[in-house]
């Protein structure tokens, strides 16, 4: 039983299928990849997970508890964080501030009327948000405004802000997209680190089949919105249908 | 000290002396005088720009730091002060509980009304808004004429029930608003040489309450509520993906805005017993967004400064006149005096629009961040002449 | 405890208490003076001149403030004195009032009643003015005249017709010479009767606020009283600009007469819109349809242009009068500006003079003596033929005039003709009329 | 059933009006994303144009009469226009009856330039600026031109009548077999109406079947792509703004007939042509228009008397209520695109 268990999920837009019947089950501290050609329902399937879309049929069971009709903050209050494409930060706000945030959201849910009391005051938040910001390596721009960072800096941020909640399930959105190949490494690496030295559980959605093969235990295999197979990585590289989905899609 | 940070600190110790000593700042000119036309010092204006500021003030925790432009927060303002004028007319005069009920009332309407409008953002909030106070000024104007007066304004008469005090003085008046006995019209004047000094009951009272819904909004932008209303502002995505829910903030800070604008109505009718449905007209609500953007939107003390302006136009240099423009250049040949006032007649009297308008385009394009942003230029620009002097101010220790 | 409720910059500026810098705390200065807020100095005293500079009434408020400007001069002595020489009171002999030096100062209304408030407290706590005038709706008549009533001065409403003013809103310390509401209705209907006949059904359209309550409610008791049937009264909105839905029904209504309760841009507005409709042209019922506008103003009825050819309507006074003392003033006016006055500044500059004369008769500024001074004061002189200033509810009661829209206007001045000047009797009514009921005069306030 | 009909027509011509506004309003708001406070002030600057012709054309020197006097006693001074001593007075007069469809051929030009040059002097400087800075640059540059008409030609409406062939109404109960009088409407309200169809309908042609249309619509959809291919949009976008300038004043010329133009009737219609363009949805054309007739036609019932019996008051914050109504069943109004001014 993993700890995401989605079974069944269909969800057409008009007439097109855009998930048809997919299963998916991550197993507790492992990483898995959703793979799939464009238009395979990646997209489709991970705003299903995050409470932005609610599918026709099926269920989404998260430790337990059905994910599906709640909103993406009360799933996030779950323990999905998400990483997205391209960074989603408060640009507006120092580094510092968007770091806080999260632990905000973590200790006091995800409403608190703390009005009044200062934010200086906030001993134990502080602590977290420098502890994180050292671990990214990003101490020393924390009083940066966070638009201002370089592209690079604006993923660990976002990293930073997702990790900080200590989250159960980290979803990561093709985390190497439009990346040159050494910022694509490293990106790797950090992830390989944050498995190691965490043991946060990820599924990320990748185009890239060398991150995918880098990172991923299990890999499911998406196609038209239907799961194509699902598998170690080593058993996929091999996958005469997987083959067959990307070269069509090459063809095309 | 009062947990705030010492910048926070020096920034409300300045608005206490502002407020404190406005009497004495906003009339410079000795009375008389040509100049003496540019003093602001009485009362009535006195007590227009701190209601005002307070307005601005609550209008920009909504708007500085959400960015949500709420298009309807006069009628706040307008039904705050209808509460007001009615607690005079059935409780009594005493201005203490009909201000503590505009400001609930005020509460509660702008709860409902946020409550709704909250669902939609960006403009089509911001006319959601619109159409809510634009339908409080119509239905105020005509068909509720029985309860808000209509066009001449809710007001008081020598009947009304007023159950904890005197319905009328012993000289057959109407009595008028006080603080437990000390009249809000009540003033003590002070001559120096030429100059006149006025300070004034009602002004001190909506002073304090400045100060203390000043020291309220620093409290609120430093804390972590006022970050999450900017984080708002900044990125929604984000903020429902951090397992925040932007809705309650956005909803408490638009309570929070409604009740200091129901605080500046409850305010405006103390000082003058009058609540008329112009207040809540969107020309009302337009003229907040105006003084917020004009002093700066997003800054503490900015919206102060802007409705500042605004009310120094309207209730200053509406009344200038010819007469006046010619007394002042007296000293000049005919000729020369009358081409003078020639030139200067569009922009007074009956065209203080048209200077306010200038204004308005002016500041925005010459300060990007309002008339903030101004001060520090000028500030900036002193520093950078006087480098040295800073420094050894800086380690002065600042108390 | 006295205390100084309004200050009395007044006193200070012309007595100037140069006390060479000596800080004199001058708490309840209050029995140092007269009694009275604003009490003038020895020199010169100051009227506040309170009118729309902006907004729809602009144009209104500028001639009302032309007006005031040669009231001033008059008062002071200069030009030809206007009607100073065919008053029938002849207290004022042209050295200002009991002795001082007129001053004035100007402010804005906006035609709001905030604004108006405002501008009036600030030419009492700012430039101590004793009396403050002017004014172009009713909304903002009634809201400055509680405000005086508060402070202790002496308010002499400008244009404002609504019955409320003198009515359930009329204070003690307030004071209008503009006809009203009551007086329009009473004077049109029989005018009406005579040229339309008794038997006409009317259709009402009527300005959603206080004034077009009042109005409405004048004209149709007045009408009704004759014979006219009611058929209609529609209430259209204040910021209604196109009132194209609410006169299309109106031929079709069975109503033969439409009565246009509105004022200033509304009235223009419904009534080009009415012409468009061809309603002028029409018939129904058998007879010529025919609209009425219970309020003229001439300034306002320019903006409708050749549509008020033959429409009624009522006006509190027009220059083309013939009495001495409408063409002294208009003499004046005439001369000093190269236009003729308005309703508006007509109303205005008699106010000023009456105030004036109040205070010289009263021998005094004190609001209560001026108040004295004005109750039940009976003249002539000033254009309406003998006049009464009754003391029950401060309403000046005149003859009314009934006019016309001109068919061939010489010049964009010369749009109304007069009808009939309705003798005062017939516009005359009990303090304690119903449409007037409410409210109380109460007493008084001379301020600290 | 003939007051029914009566109002429907009635809502379609006021509907003509609001969404002849509201298309000027969406072209700069909706499309560009600039909140421009002034667009009232353009709707009223082409009223003016209006104004200013029948000045022009009845532009006159003084002649004294002796034989009549002023009100002052003095000789009467009568004025001659011009034209009478151009034309005769029989041509003159024709000319100036029909002064305001000739300001029409006037106002497209001067709209144009007034639109040119606010968006290269003012605007332009705007667009990456914030919504806020934009509304008090423009809130500002409307209070400018409001009161530089307003020291010009005073505070009162000046009567501007549509040329005397179109004075009366059309008997539309009579034609449809009802009683004679029973629906009617006025000629010039029915040229309006007319016009604001053909103007709607060639700016729809204009966006959809030409290059530069095209062009413009591709830019709105994504300024930077269309930047990259080379293409100038800022020049295009200049010229939408003159576009925009102009739809509105031609509105504005159109309408001083029907309503006396004042200084203060672009304020007037300000918020109600946001409130239009809002409800048709931010960055739809014909979600502006359809708004604008909906919204007509609802307001036309509820000034009915019998609707106003039933709910007083209705016919005052009908307009509002519906705004109110259809924004919260429909997120982004009757077609709003997505994406545009929701932060």
């Amino acid at each position: 039983m993993g700890i995401l268990e989605v079974k069944g999920i269909n969800k057409r837009f008009g007439g097109l299928q855009a998930l048809g019947d997919v299963n998916l089950s991550v197993a507790e501290n492992t990483t898995h990849a959703i793979i799939g050609p464009n238009g395979a329902g990646k997209s489709t399937l991970l705003n299903v997970l995050v409470g932005k879309l609610i599918p026709d049929s099926g269920s989404v069971m998260f430790d337990g508890q059905s994910v599906l009709g709640r909103k993406p903050h009360e799933i996030n209050q779950m323990g999905i964080s998400r990483v997205f494409q391209t960074p989603e930060i408060f640009g507006d706000l120092s580094v510092f501030e968007n770091v806080m945030i999260p632990c905000f959201a973590k200790r006091d849910g995800a409403f608190r009327m703390h009005a009044i009391e200062s934010i200086f005051a906030e001993k134990d938040i502080q602590q977290q948000a420098d502890e994180i910001l050292s671990d990214v390596n990003m101490l020393e721009k924390k009083d940066m405004t966070a638009s201002s960072l370089s592209r690079g800096d604006k993923r660990r941020l976002e990293m930073a802000m997702c990790l900080v909640q200590d989250p159960k399930l980290l979803l990561l959105d093709e985390p190497t997209a439009g990346m040159a190949r050494a910022d694509t490494e490293n990106t790797i690496n950090l992830l390989k680190e944050i498995r190691e030295q965490r043991g946060i559980t990820m599924a990320i959605i990748e185009h890239d089949m060398n991150v995918v093969f880098s990172l991923a235990e299990r890999i499911t295999v998406l196609a038209q919105g239907m799961p194509l197979v699902e598998d170690t990585p080593d058993n996929i590289k091999g996958h005469p249908k997987v083959r067959e989905a990307y070269l069509g899609e090459a063809q095309v | 000290m009062l947990g705030l940070e010492k910048k926070d600190l020096r920034l409300l110790l300045i608005v206490i002396g502002l407020t404190m000593l406005a009497p004495f700042i906003l009339n410079p000119f000795p009375e008389g005088s040509e100049m003496a036309q540019f003093n602001a010092g009485y009362p009535d204006l006195m007590q227009r720009f701190v209601i005002f500021g307070i307005f601005a003030i609550g209008f920009n925790i909504l708007f500085g730091l959400t960015g949500y432009l709420s298009f309807g927060h006069a009628a706040f303002l307008g039904v705050g002060s209808y509460a007001a004028v009615w607690m005079f007319k059935l409780l009594s005069m005493n201005v203490l509980p009909a201000i503590i009920l505009s400001v609930i009332i005020a509460g509660l309407f702008s709860l409902l009304i946020g409550f709704i409008s909250l669902r939609r953002s960006g403009i089509y909030f911001s006319i959601l808004t619109l159409a809510f106070a634009q339908m409080s000024f119509a239905l105020a104007y005509s068909v509720l004429t029985p309860i808000t007066g209509g066009e001449t304004g809710l007001q008081l008469a020598l009947d009304d029930p007023r159950i904890f005090g005197a319905a009328q003085t012993a000289t057959g008046n109407i009595p008028v608003p006080a603080l437990f006995g000390l009249e809000m019209r009540a003033s003590y004047e002070l001559a120096l040489g030429n100059w006149l000094f006025t300070f004034n009951a009602g002004y001190y009272l909506a002073a304090l309450f400045l100060i203390l819904s000043f020291y309220l909004a620093i409290r609120i932008f430093r804390s972590p509520f006022g970050m999450m209303l900017r984080a708002i502002k900044s990125n929604q995505t984000r903020m429902s993906y951090t397992g925040l829910n932007s809705r309650p903030y956005t909803l408490a800070a638009f309570v929070i805005s409604g009740m200091y604008a129901g605080l500046a109505g409850g305010l405006m009718a103390s000082m003058d017993p009058l609540a008329g449905a112009e207040r809540m007209q969107w020309t009302a609500s337009g003229e907040v967004v105006l003084m917020t953007i004009l002093g700066g939107a997003g800054t503490l003390i900015g919206p102060v400064l802007g409705a500042g302006m605004i009310k120094y136009f309207e209730n200053i240099f509406s009344k200038i006149n010819d007469t006046i423009l010619h007394g002042w250049f007296a000293f000049l040949p005919d000729g020369l005096e009358n081409f003078v006032v020639a030139i200067i007649h569009p922009f007074i009297g009956k065209g203080w629009h048209l200077t306010l308008g200038l204004v308005f385009m002016l500041v925005v394009i010459f300060l990007p961040g309002g008339l903030v942003q101004g001060g520090q230029k000028i500030a900036a620009m002193f520093r950078r002449k006087q480098p040295e002097d800073a420094k050894s101010k800086a380690t002065e220790p600042a108390e | 405890m006295s205390n100084s409720k309004f200050s009395r910059r007044g006193v200070l500026k012309t007595g100037m208490v140069a006390s060479a810098g000596l800080a004199l705390p001058q708490y309840l200065r209050a029995d140092a003076h007269a009694g009275f807020t604003n009490a003038p100095g020895d020199s010169e005293v100051i009227l506040g001149f309170n009118v729309p500079q902006t907004g729809p009434y602009a144009d209104e408020g500028a001639d009302e403030l032309r007006a005031y400007e040669l009231a001033v001069e008059h008062l002071n002595g200069g030009g030809d004195g206007g009607m100073l020489g065919t008053f029938s009171s002849k207290a004022l002999d042209g050295t200002g009032i009991l002795g001082r030096e007129v001053k004035y100062v100007t402010g804005d209304t906006q035609t709001k009643s905030d604004a108006a408030r405002a501008s009036a407290r600030s030419m009492i706590e700012k430039d101590g003015a004793i009396m403050i005038t002017g004014g172009s709706s009713s909304g903002v008549a009634v809201a400055v005249q509680a405000l005086c009533q508060e402070a202790g001065v002496i308010f002499m409403a400008g244009l404002t017709h609504s019955n409320d003013t003198t009515g359930k809103d009329k204070r003690a310390n307030g004071f209008r010479h503009f006809f009203n509401s009551y007086m329009s209705g009473a004077a049109l209907a029989p005018v009406l009767a005579a040229n339309y006949g008794t038997d006409r059904k009317a259709y009402h359209l009527t300005a959603d606020y206080n004034w077009g309550y009042t109005t409405e409610e004048a004209v149709k008791s007045s009408t009704e009283a004759m014979g006219w049937e009611t058929v209609n009264a529609v209430k259209t909105p204040l910021t209604q600009t196109d009132f194209s839905s609410y006169i299309a029904p109106v031929l079709n209504s069975g109503a033969d007469v439409l009565v246009l309760n509105h004022y200033g841009g509304n009235m223009v507005n419904s009534l080009t819109n009415a012409v468009q409709f061809g309603l002028r042209e029409a018939q129904a019922n058998g007879k010529n349809f025919e609209i009425v506008v219970p309020l003229y103003s001439r300034l306002m009825a320019r903006g409708a242009g050749a549509n008020v050819a033959g429409i009624f309507g009522s006006t509190n006074w027009h220059w083309s009068l013939q009495d001495a003392g409408s063409q002294a003033f208009t003499r004046s006016f005439g001369t000093k500006y190269g236009f003729p006055p308005s309703q508006a500044a007509h109303t205005t500059y008699v106010q000023t003079l009456l105030y004036a004369d109040a205070v010289t008769r009263a021998g005094s500024f004190n609001p209560c003596a001026v108040a004295e001074a004005l109750e039940d004061f009976e003249f002539d002189g000033l254009g309406n033929g003998p006049t009464l200033y009754r003391g029950a509810d401060h309403q000046c009661f005149k003859d009314v005039l009934v006019v016309k829209g001109k068919e061939n206007p010489e010049n964009e001045f010369d749009l109304l003709e007069i009808v009939e000047v309705t003798p005062v009797e017939q516009v005359t009514y009990a303090p304690d009329h119903p449409q007037f009921a409410g409210g109380a005069l109460g007493t008084c306030n001379p301020g600290a | 059933m003939d007051q029914f009909i009566l109002q429907i027509l009635n809502g379609l011509d006021k509907g003509s009006a609001y969404a002849l506004i509201a298309l000027g309003l969406t072209l700069i708001f909706g499309t560009l994303g600039v909140v421009n406070f002034a667009h009232g002030a353009l709707f009223m600057l082409g009223a003016f144009v209006a104004v200013t012709m029948s000045k022009l054309l009845t532009l006159s020197h003084k002649v004294v009469d002796e034989t009549r006097t002023d009100f002052l006693g003095n000789p009467l001074q009568v004025e001659v226009p011009y034209i009478y001593d151009w034309f005769g007075q029989a041509t003159g007069d024709v000319i100036i009856d029909w002064a305001v469809p000739i300001s029409i051929i006037a106002a497209i030009p001067v709209m144009i330039a007034i639109g040119f040059i606010m968006e290269r002097g003012l605007i332009k400087h705007f667009y990456k600026r914030p919504h806020a800075d934009q509304i008090l640059v423009t809130f500002g540059l409307a209070i400018v031109i409001q009161e530089i008409v307003k020291y010009l030609y005073g505070a009162n409406p000046i009567p501007t009548p549509a040329p005397s062939a179109f004075v009366g109404s059309f008997d539309f109960g009579v034609a449809l077999g009802f009683d004679p009088n029973a629906i009617i409407y006025p000629y010039w309200r029915l040229v309006y109406f007319f016009f604001s169809i053909g103007i709607i309908a060639a700016v729809f042609a204009f966006l959809q079947f030409t290059t530069f249309g095209m062009v413009v619509r591709a830019g709105m959809a994504d300024r930077e792509t269309v930047g990259l291919l080379g293409i100038d949009i800022d020049k295009r976008f200049t010229i939408m703004f003159g576009i925009a300038a102009a739809v509105a004043g031609l509105a504005g010329v159109m309408y001083a007939p029907i309503n006396s133009p004042n200084y203060h009737m672009g304020m007037d219609f300000l918020v109600l042509s946001f409130v239009v363009v809002v409800v048709g949805g931010m960055g739809s054309l014909p979600g502006a228009v359809a708004a604008g007739f909906l919204l007509g036609i609802l307001e036309s019932f509820a000034s009915m008397s019998a609707v106003i019996d039933f709910l007083p008051g209705i016919n005052q914050i009908i307009i509002y209520l519906v705004a109110i109504i259809i924004l919260l069943t429909r997120p982004r109004g009757l077609m709003g695109r997505k994406g545009v001014m929701e932060e």
